[in-house]
């Protein structure tokens, strides 16, 4: 039998004006298993709590309801002196009656019935209540980052500067992501690669950064503080502990005709290469679609070409290298993908990308995107730095910037804004300005968002100093005519209808997450958003947490960003990342689902509802071992409480502790009249 | 029974962007003003109301601007604004509730030369069925049309065999005057 | 029939199951058969008597069936729409039944019925089913009818309850309910039921009162219908079976156009199609909600 | 093959070669036309300009009788014929309410059930049929084909069954003729369309615009699919010459037309004779190996006898 | 006590009546609204339909599918019990078929058995069933084969069958009598019960034969049998719903449970229950003797035919054949006792 | 009258349970209570994780029990603290409240909305709406009635859950 104690609080004037709280103790006297009822003018303070304490020590009480204010407010306090009374802190819950009835009604009478109502709903429901025990979970305090581009090296770099192991997944050849190719960054124009490319070199010194290059996230099990990651690390063909990059190799392969990624077709590589000189690791890697030894090998015939191989002083060439799964236990992830641009071509890779057919669907050589003209620019890019057309490598004197292709255009692209293009392309027509002193930049734009610390008065900069055209209007049409492109357009501003020809045109493409997001997410069981972009648990009070627990994000994956921003979510992440491995042990609220495994039929509704994965499929074996049910089990470690799968369970087989169906049930009869 | 209250009193005509939404189920305040669709439009250098400025006076509620200007009866419905808008406008199909309102008289007047071509044209069909064009000339002519510049090359196209001297009237006669009327009815219901 | 007798045989002397569940002649005119012989297969029939939907034989709630082994089972298109929802909810793995499609043109509603069938006979769930043989089927034999068109009465039954004021429909449910006894033979015969212990059994808490009053009526009732919203495969067994004659195929068909409706989706015996009560659309109609 | 037919009012009045040619080639190419029973005017853009619903219905009662006929789809070989009846079916097909009023227009029970074609549609359709029945094929006739505005937008009505922005159908028809289609720019400009009466002037900027492309682009003719066009960029080319604003005389055809030669069929079948721009200059390109009579001559007096 | 009287048409109509005006319900079998014949309650004779067998025998009258026992209250830790009367008013059920009336005679044995069940008996009290004689049955008939008959006497107070204009009263117990007695004005003199022999040959030819009339051969081999495989395969077409113990005159079992209204109060009810669903015999461990139908479907024959007659030497049986009607998968029970007897005799066995 | 019943002055005051998320609508209720927004009392919360938890049978428990209106509240849509248990519950309550609807229940005695934490405003609107709303309506004693107060048959009445089964004297 309940012995249940009912402590209502007058909280000063804030109850006890409207509420009649010594009726209301009064009244609980009657109900059934209540053992004890008394007010007072304060309860939270110390006297309070001490006569909640001593009420238990001395009536024996197995449940306490603090009739005052929000448990929002105070149940931790509660709960807390109830515990130390040597009960059971999840025995102790509160009834609002302040928040809930004084401070909203002025009827007396009213609102002292309604107190007492409330308060015998909590009476009712913690007569059913159970103890209940803190969840404590084993960390493994080892972090995965997934991304090797500016973000994850930021967050692999702050996490093992923290102390902590970092396992580094990069599913291209070398580290550096996007920000490599960048030619100068906004908005103080210093070298991309030469703030960089010391941060790629530190990644690979750590003594506790772990880099898997060319390698890709297989599968994902376990939960906070418990993953289990393995890793297929591809085959690059070389064997790492031999090469030591001095790039023989690369020098005698005969296919040397290769677009190259890096150069964005721009520049030429061969079939084995190193994307880049400051590429990290520093190994070459045999692109087995484009190597004439392999392409020979997949129409069965003979080996031909081993020129590297025999180039190579150390042997390290293995053609033979098979991919490799490696499995690692982590007890944080934190992805940082980063983003991809949106291509113009008939070709899109979702159906809802139309591309841009009015634009000529990129087929016009010298219409490239932002990321082209970065290599352009860039002084190791292919042209050396010089701006020239790839059509026949003359220098445009009229070079014309369309902003939002793709962006802002649910139509076509996507709804959403880029984020970064007013800025790259402020600066790519001050680039061009240093570089092509004749020329003239145009630039056709919407509205210009340079929301950043000095990004105004960059992009101010362009107009007013560098002498950048800027038109307020979308192009309707671009054509190749002779060796001009012609452009319509409008000038909104002026009201007048544009047709310009140009030497060049710079697409400002949108930002998109890198394709195979949605995969790499279903894996994390992570959600994203419609276009691929990782959700984020909360919108502003939890921005790099995913509503995975121990899952973390950074960088364009989540939404454009640009460099701050993803390196500060970077460091952000570190930050959770190492509060999370503080302690040895992880500490949850005991409000969790839990099987009743003789009840439960395995129709896995409660599976299907989860939104965290939290439910798992358990054997239940007879005697021989042979399994005659599959159940479901609740990971208590990936629950997050919300009770959903106990609402869905049809036999209800499932409850969820501290809100109990029993509890519900008792909570409802006691409004009964 | 609610605690807020709703309604419709305050007096005064609807706004021409309700209107407009209200005919067409698409929302003007979609429109960010970014000229694509003037950019492409053919007649953009001919009149003084491109697309995006219909847009735009359409969700400032100008219908005075908006009944000033040919604009509206220049377009051509080649509908290339509302392909190539990058926020599903359709300005070509917010053109047609335009045109429908001021056709219907009661909001400013359509310019003479194309409002009597299309209301010759719609003559033509509603007195035969389909189109008679020699018809449609003649009443054109008749109807406020300006001099036709093309009298003189008439007899060319009759020449060889163009034009129809008689109208053919199509037998379910009483069923198409029944759709223009009860349109009519329809449309003019409020 | 000779086809399916032809099969079963070949099943059962093959050992490719053994036992098949069909319908055979009992002393009440069509019923179950479980067949475990050869021999046996002769005594399989399928007409439009075989109302019985035998998936529920299928559920894992029966372990006097379990027994039996591999079984191969005869399934109607309707049918398959139970097969398919009990493999969807992990109930049999596919593999472990063999499923011999019968192509059907429509049953009646009672199986010692010596009436022909014709529009005037059909069951009323026949009425407009555009299936003339199911897709889970590992085999299929025999010929279908034509089929029959609507209109379903329960339709216009459901149109006709729906066009009363509220008042109306609750004198008639309240008519209706007052009826049940519980003796639960709706949740029985039921191929979706297949929980080892009902909701209704559960006495911590008794959401549903065991009484057959009109309350507990009222609970069991309502949570059955939430139970089989979107799950249930309009086989038209609880209210067949009912010994009180209650129109339960009203309330199961009406949540069914609901879910159709509002979620564009119709019981399906592709197992792989996700139920739509246990997803979600974030653009989902929420007109209900303030 | 059997497919509906709506003429339009062109195909019967001042385009009526485009019908000729249309049906002296179906018949080569096992495709019947049927008629949409005592069809009516699609209501062009004078309908839908001055009432929605007057837009919707006039095209919508054409396609309830087409499908009181049994029709399936219905092919409407002018452009604004066939953007008229597609949107109507679209606008029907989107907003049930619009569906339930039409039908009350109407006074006729319309499913809405008939799928609209265009000419490129179809004629893409029997690619193959054209290629073999090629017997004339138009070697090294250069030729522009000319989409204008409605044959393949909006892609919500059309359906999408050529890019909007860089159609191919009516290339690819040709070349299945022989012909050899030029790269140029306008091909989706628009030629003025239905201001070609009441403003003139707008209609001969556009279409000069076009003409001068397909001329720089080294064309021998324009290749058309809409009356409309037709009208505009050959009837008006004489209004052009009047306002200087182009010289020169292109042959605009009918895309059917050009099937139609490919064939050899006779040029008076395909009224070639009924441009007011010659087309001997194609014809004679195509002479060798034509059937029958040779260059066709252009003079109006040399047809008007045979059309009444 | 069998004296006979008779009863015109007429009057049986001006008897209900005359009945209703002092107050007395009837029931009787009349028309549902789903077009089914069950017992209802009636205004008049018209409303009486004879042909074909209620849907529901007679035991929901006596032993209704939820009864309340008494109420509670509770206030701190005190209960109090508010005790509910078993003193009912009168009524009167005419028209009840002999195989329905036969049944309640049956259960006062269990009803009074260990102790007296006092709703039961407190409604036997109040009620008088008046039969009419069967006209007969269909296949699944087999009152015959358990010692009854179509117009067997057995629990009624009154038996009534057709004759002439009217009907020939047997008048069986002294409750019938008082009947008569208090409404002698409806009775009279009339045709003997030999004027009603044709009618009830017919009957009873219509339903013997359907089983065996063996009830001590089963019974033998039930007690005899307890594992033999023949339940294994009578059960396996048996969905366990219950559906022939909820139209089973006989089958009485149930369950008591006590319902909170409120906080403080609430009810102890009896609610019908059958051996057929899992639940029945399972037990707060978890464990369950009877775990699955095969064991279930055995006891449901065995009770009737072997333990019933073991205790009370009575059939809990009177083969009104409703059990086979309402089965949705078609378990039958004429066919279960022919095998039995069959196997018994040794001219059969498990198939 | 016990102390439970609201107080009834000149007229019906309806009983109306409501059944609200913890991380929107109660937090929503506890910031109205903090701004003192007046509001009717007649509403009695009780608190659930999330509004996925909120099963239909809590509805009909409550009807059974004596509610004369519901109120299901929480999140508004992708505001889920737990992602998906709004989406969840509006699938439900969808289905639900269309069910209730068939069976003759008055669907204005069941509020479904979103309260957010922020809509302090809103919560009151909310309950005095639903108060408003289920007070025109009267209780519902449709539901109530659906057993009988066995009380009464301790009078010797026959228990009206028998008509139909038992003649009634």
């Amino acid at each position: 039998m309940a012995r249940i104690g009912v402590f209502v609080c007058h909280c000063g004037e804030n109850i006890g004006r409207t509420v009649d709280c010594h009726g209301v103790a009064e009244a609980c006297k009657d109900v059934p298993g209540v053992v004890h009822s008394v007010d007072y003018k304060y309860m939270c303070s110390d006297p309070g709590q001490q006569m909640v304490k001593n009420a238990i020590a001395e009536k024996g009480l197995t449940g306490v309801v603090v009739a005052a204010c929000s448990p929002h407010m105070h149940e931790k306090t509660f709960r807390r002196a109830t515990a130390g009374a040597g009960l059971n802190p999840f025995l102790c819950e509160m009834a609002n009656v302040r928040e809930h009835c004084s401070w909203i009604h002025e009827d007396r009478e009213k609102a002292t019935v309604k107190a007492v109502d409330i308060t015998k709903t909590i009476i009712e429901k913690v007569k059913r209540n159970v103890p209940l025990n803190t969840i404590r979970i084993p960390v493994t305090r080892r972090a995965l980052v997934i991304g090797g581009g500016i973000a994850g090296i930021q967050a692999a770099l702050d996490i093992a500067d923290g102390g902590r192991e970092v396992i580094l997944v990069e599913k291209g050849p070398s580290i550096g992501g996007h920000m490599s190719q960048l030619s100068e960054t906004f908005p103080t124009l210093d070298c991309s690669q030469c703030i960089l490319t010391p941060r790629m070199v530190e990644v690979y010194q750590h003594p506790r950064i772990k880099l898997y290059a060319y390698s890709e996230v297989e599968s994902v099990e376990g939960y906070i503080g418990n993953f289990k990651v393995t890793v297929r690390r591809k085959a690059r063909s070389v064997d790492e502990d031999k090469c030591n990059g001095c790039g023989a190799c690369t020098q005698v392969c005969p296919n040397k005709k290769i677009p190259s990624e890096f150069d964005c077709g721009l520049g030429k590589r061969t079939a084995i290469y190193v994307p880049f000189p400051q590429a990290v690791p520093n190994l070459p890697t045999v692109d087995r679609n484009k190597c004439l030894l392999f392409m020979n090998r997949a129409k069965g015939r003979p080996d031909t070409c081993k020129k590297c191989a025999d180039a190579c002083a150390k042997g390290a060439i293995d053609f033979d290298q098979q991919d490799r799964l490696v499995t690692e236990d982590v007890g944080a992830i934190v992805v940082a993908t980063g983003y991809q641009l949106y291509t113009i071509g008939k070709d899109q890779p979702k159906d809802n990308l139309k591309g841009y057919g009015e634009y000529g669907y990129g087929t016009i050589p010298d219409v490239i995107d932002g990321l082209q003209f970065e290599r352009l620019a860039s002084a190791s890019g292919p042209t050396s730095g010089k701006i020239l057309r790839p059509s026949d490598g003359k220098e445009p004197k009229r070079i014309v910037f369309l902003q939002c292709i793709g962006s802002r255009d649910p139509q076509k692209g996507m709804e959403y804004c880029s984020k970064i293009c007013c800025m790259y392309v402020a600066k790519h027509t001050m680039l061009y300005h240093h570089k092509v002193h004749d020329g003239q930049a145009t630039v056709f734009y919407m509205d210009i968002r340079a929301a950043g610390k000095g990004y105004e008065e960059f992009s101010r900069r362009a107009i007013e100093e560098e002498g950048a055209q800027y038109i307020r209007g979308r192009v309707s049409r671009m054509w190749r005519e002779g060796d001009v492109i012609k452009i319509l357009g409008f000038d909104t501003l002026e009201g007048e209808p544009i047709e310009m020809d140009a030497d060049m045109v710079v697409l400002a493409t949108a930002m998109r997450p890198q394709p195979g997001i949605d995969a790499l997410a279903q894996k994390l069981s992570v959600s994203y958003d419609q276009h691929g972009f990782i959700n984020e648990a909360h919108p502003k009070l939890r921005p790099v947490e995913t509503n995975t627990a121990g899952i973390f994000v950074a960088g364009a994956c989540q939404a454009p960003r640009d460099i701050p921003d993803a390196v500060a979510m970077a460091s952000a992440t570190a930050s959770k990342v190492l509060g999370l491995f503080a302690n040895e042990m992880l500490e949850r609220e005991p409000t969790v689902a839990c099987v009743n495994e003789a009840n439960c039929a395995g129709c896995f509704h409660c599976e299907r509802v989860c939104a965290y994965g939290a439910v798992e499929h358990k054997d239940i074996k007879d005697r021989a071992g042979n399994v005659v049910r599959v159940i479901a089990y609740v990971n208590p470690g990936v629950c997050q409480g919300c009770g959903t799968c106990q609402a869905t369970c049809p036999s209800k087989s499932v409850e969820l502790q501290g809100f109990t169906d029993e509890q519900i049930w008792g909570e409802i009869q006691a409004l009964g009249v | 029974m609610g605690s807020h209250e709703h309604s419709h009193d305050h007096s005064g005509p609807e706004p021409l962007a309700a209107r407009v939404q209200r005919m067409t189920g698409l929302n003007p305040a979609c429109c960010y003003q970014c000229g694509k669709c003037s950019a492409g439009c053919p007649m953009a250098a001919e009149t003084t109301l491109r697309p995006h400025d219909v847009m735009r006076l359409v969700a400032r509620n100008r219908l005075d601007k908006l009944a000033d200007a040919d604009g509206l009866w220049l377009c051509l419905t080649c509908e290339t604004c509302t392909s190539r808008c990058p926020n599903g406008c359709d300005p070509a199909r917010t053109m047609d509730a335009l045109r429908e309102i001021f056709a219907a008289g009661k909001d400013g007047k359509p310019p003479k030369a194309i409002s009597a071509f299309h209301k010759s044209f719609l003559n033509q069909v509603r007195n035969h069925g389909r189109l008679f064009e020699m018809g449609l000339i003649m009443s054109y002519k008749l109807g406020g049309g300006p001099m036709f510049a093309d009298v003189t090359t008439t007899p060319s196209v009759l020449a060889r065999g163009k034009l129809g001297l008689a109208p053919h009237n199509v037998k379910g006669m009483d069923e198409v005057r029944r759709i223009f009327a009860a349109c009519a009815e329809e449309e003019a219901q409020p | 029939m000779t086809e399916l007798r032809e099969l079963a045989r070949r099943l059962l002397s093959e050992g490719t199951v053994n036992a098949v569940l069909g319908w055979e002649e009992g002393p009440r005119g069509a019923r179950p058969a479980f067949v475990t012989t050869p021999e046996g297969a002769d005594t399989l029939i399928f007409d439009h008597r075989c109302v019985h939907n035998l998936a529920s034989y299928l559920s894992p709630r029966r372990p006097h069936l379990k027994r039996l082994g591999k079984v191969a089972m005869v399934l109607k298109p309707c049918d398959a729409r139970a097969v398919a929802g009990l493999i969807r909810e992990t109930q049999i793995p596919r593999d472990k039944v063999v499923l011999i499609g019968v192509r059907c043109g429509g049953v009646i509603t009672d199986p010692d019925s010596t009436a022909p069938l014709t529009e005037a006979t059909v069951a009323d769930r026949c009425r407009g089913c555009p299936d003339r043989e199911g897709h889970l089927a590992d085999h299929t034999v025999g010929t279908a009818g034509p089929g029959f068109a609507g209109p379903s009465k329960r339709a216009q039954k459901i149109e006709e309850l729906a066009a009363a004021p509220a008042e109306k429909r609750w004198a008639f449910w309240q008519s209706e309910l007052e009826k049940c006894v519980r003796c639960h033979a709706c949740r029985q015969v039921c191929p979706m039921c297949y929980c080892d212990r009902c909701l209704a059994d559960k006495t911590q808490p008794r959401w549903i009162e065991s009484s057959p009053h009109a309350r507990g009526n009222m609970a069991w009732h309502v949570a059955r219908a939430m139970h089989l919203a979107g799950r249930c495969v309009d086989c038209g067994e609880c209210e067949r079976v009912c010994p009180e004659g209650i129109p339960l195929g009203l309330i199961t068909r009406k949540i069914a156009q609901v879910v159709s409706e509002r979620y564009d989706f119709r019981p399906s015996d592709d197992p792989a199609v996700p139920a739509p009560v246990g997803t979600y659309r974030m653009d989902d109609p929420q007109e209900f909600i303030l | 093959m059997k497919i509906g037919y709506f003429p339009g009012c062109s195909l019967h009045g001042l385009s009526r070669e485009y019908e000729e040619s249309l049906k002296a080639i179906v018949a080569g190419l096992d495709t019947e036309l049927v008629e949409v029973d005592d069809w009516s005017c699609c209501g062009a853009s004078s309908a839908h300009g001055s009432s929605h619903l007057l837009g919707v219905a006039l095209p919508a009662r054409n396609l309830a009788i087409a499908e009181e006929q049994g029709l399936p789809e219905v092919l409407a070989p002018c452009a604004a014929c066939y953007a008229r009846l597609a949107s109507a079916r679209h606008e029907i097909s989107e907003d049930p309410q619009l569906a339930g009023r039409v039908n009350n227009v109407l006074v006729r029970d319309f499913k809405n059930t008939v799928r609209v074609r265009s000419i490129l549609e179809v004629l893409k359709g029997q690619i193959a049929g054209i290629k073999a029945r090629a017997t004339n094929p138009l070697k090294d006739l250069k030729v522009a084909c000319y989409y204008g505005c409605l044959l393949v937008r909006p892609v919500q009505v059309t359906g999408g069954y050529d890019d909007p922005e860089d159609p191919s159908s009516m290339e690819d028809i040709c070349k299945a003729a022989g012909a050899v289609p030029v790269k140029w720019n306008r091909r989706l400009d628009c030629c003025g369309g239905g201001l070609s009466m009441s403003r003139t002037g707008s209609v001969v900027r556009l279409s000069a615009a076009i003409l001068k492309d397909a001329k720089a682009a080294g064309a021998d003719a324009v290749v058309v699919a809409c009356p409309m066009c037709h009208s505009n960029l050959d009837f008006r080319q004489k209004a052009m010459k009047h306002r200087g604003a182009w010289e020169g005389d292109m042959p605009v055809l009918f895309l059917t037309q050009v099937v139609g030669m490919s064939m050899g069929i006779d040029p008076k079948t395909l009224g070639m004779g009924r441009h007011f721009v010659s087309t001997d200059s194609v014809l004679a390109r195509t002479a060798g190996t034509g059937s029958g009579s040779g260059t066709g001559t252009n003079s109006a007096a040399a047809v008007a006898g045979e059309v009444g | 006590m069998s004296t006979t009287t008779f009863i015109r048409t007429e009057d049986l109509k001006g008897l209900v009546a005359d009945l209703r005006a002092a107050g007395i319900g009837v029931a009787g079998p009349a028309r549902t609204s789903d077009g089914a014949v069950d017992y209802r309650s009636i205004n008049a004779f018209d409303d009486v339909v004879l042909d074909g067998q209620p849907r529901n025998s007679l035991k929901q009258f006596f032993l209704p599918p939820t009864e309340p026992l008494f109420k509670y209250q509770r206030k701190g830790s005190d209960v109090a019990i508010l005790e509910i009367s078993t003193t009912f008013p009168p009524r009167v059920i005419l028209g009840a078929r002999p195989c329905d009336a036969a049944a309640v005679d049956v259960l006062d044995k269990v009803m009074n058995w260990d102790y007296t069940d006092e709703p039961w008996f407190g409604r036997r009290a109040a009620t008088t069933i008046v039969t009419f004689a069967c006209p007969g049955g269909d296949r699944s008939c087999f009152c015959t084969s358990v010692g009854l008959a179509p117009d067997a006497t057995r629990g009624s107070d009154l038996l009534l069958a057709p004759a002439g204009d009217g009907y020939v009263v047997e008048i069986v117990t002294e409750k019938g009598q008082a009947l008569v007695t208090a409404n002698a004005k409806r009775f009279g003199a009339g045709a003997g019960v030999e004027a009603t022999q044709a009618y009830r040959d017919k009957a009873r030819a219509s339903v013997e034969g359907h089983v065996p009339a063996r009830p001590d051969v089963i019974r033998a081999w039930v007690d005899a049998h307890f594992e033999d495989p023949f339940w294994a395969e009578i059960s396996l077409r048996c969905h366990g719903c219950g559906g022939c113990a909820a139209a089973c005159p006989t089958c009485h079992c149930f369950d008591i449970v006590d319902e909170p209204e409120t906080l403080t109060e609430g009810t102890r009810r009896r609610n019908w229950d059958t051996c057929q669903t899992s639940v029945f015999t399972a037990h707060a461990s978890g464990h369950n003797p009877r775990n699955d139908q095969c064991g279930r479907c055995r006891q449901r024959v065995n009770h009737k035919f072997a333990i019933y007659p073991a205790r009370f030497n009575d059939i809990l049986c009177t083969g009104c054949g409703r059990c086979a009607r309402t089965c949705p998968a078609g378990q039958d029970v004429t066919e279960i006792l022919t095998r039995i007897v069959a196997m018994a005799t040794g001219q059969g066995g498990a198939a | 009258m016990d102390a439970t019943t609201p107080a009834v002055a000149g007229g019906f005051e309806p009983r109306i349970t409501a059944f609200v998320c913890n991380w929107c609508t109660y937090t929503g209720a506890d910031l109205a209570g903090t701004s003192r927004l007046q509001m009717a009392s007649n509403v009695r919360i009780i608190r659930l994780p999330c509004t996925g938890r909120i099963d239909p049978m809590f509805i009909t428990k409550a009807f059974e029990r004596g509610a004369d209106g519901i109120i299901v509240s929480g999140c508004h849509p992708a505001d889920c603290h737990y992602n998906a248990g709004n989406y969840h519950a509006r699938r439900r309550f969808a289905i639900f409240r269309e069910l209730m609807d068939f069976l003759g229940v008055d669907t204005g005695r069941i509020t479904f909305s979103w309260v957010s934490a922020s809509e302090g405003g809103k919560w009151r609107d909310v309950v005095n709406d639903a108060v408003t709303r289920v007070r025109a309506l009267g209780p519902f004693t449709d539901y109530r009635k659906l057993v009988v107060d066995p009380v009464a048959t301790a009078t010797g009445v026959v228990p009206p859950e028998h008509v139909g089964k038992e003649v009634p004297a």
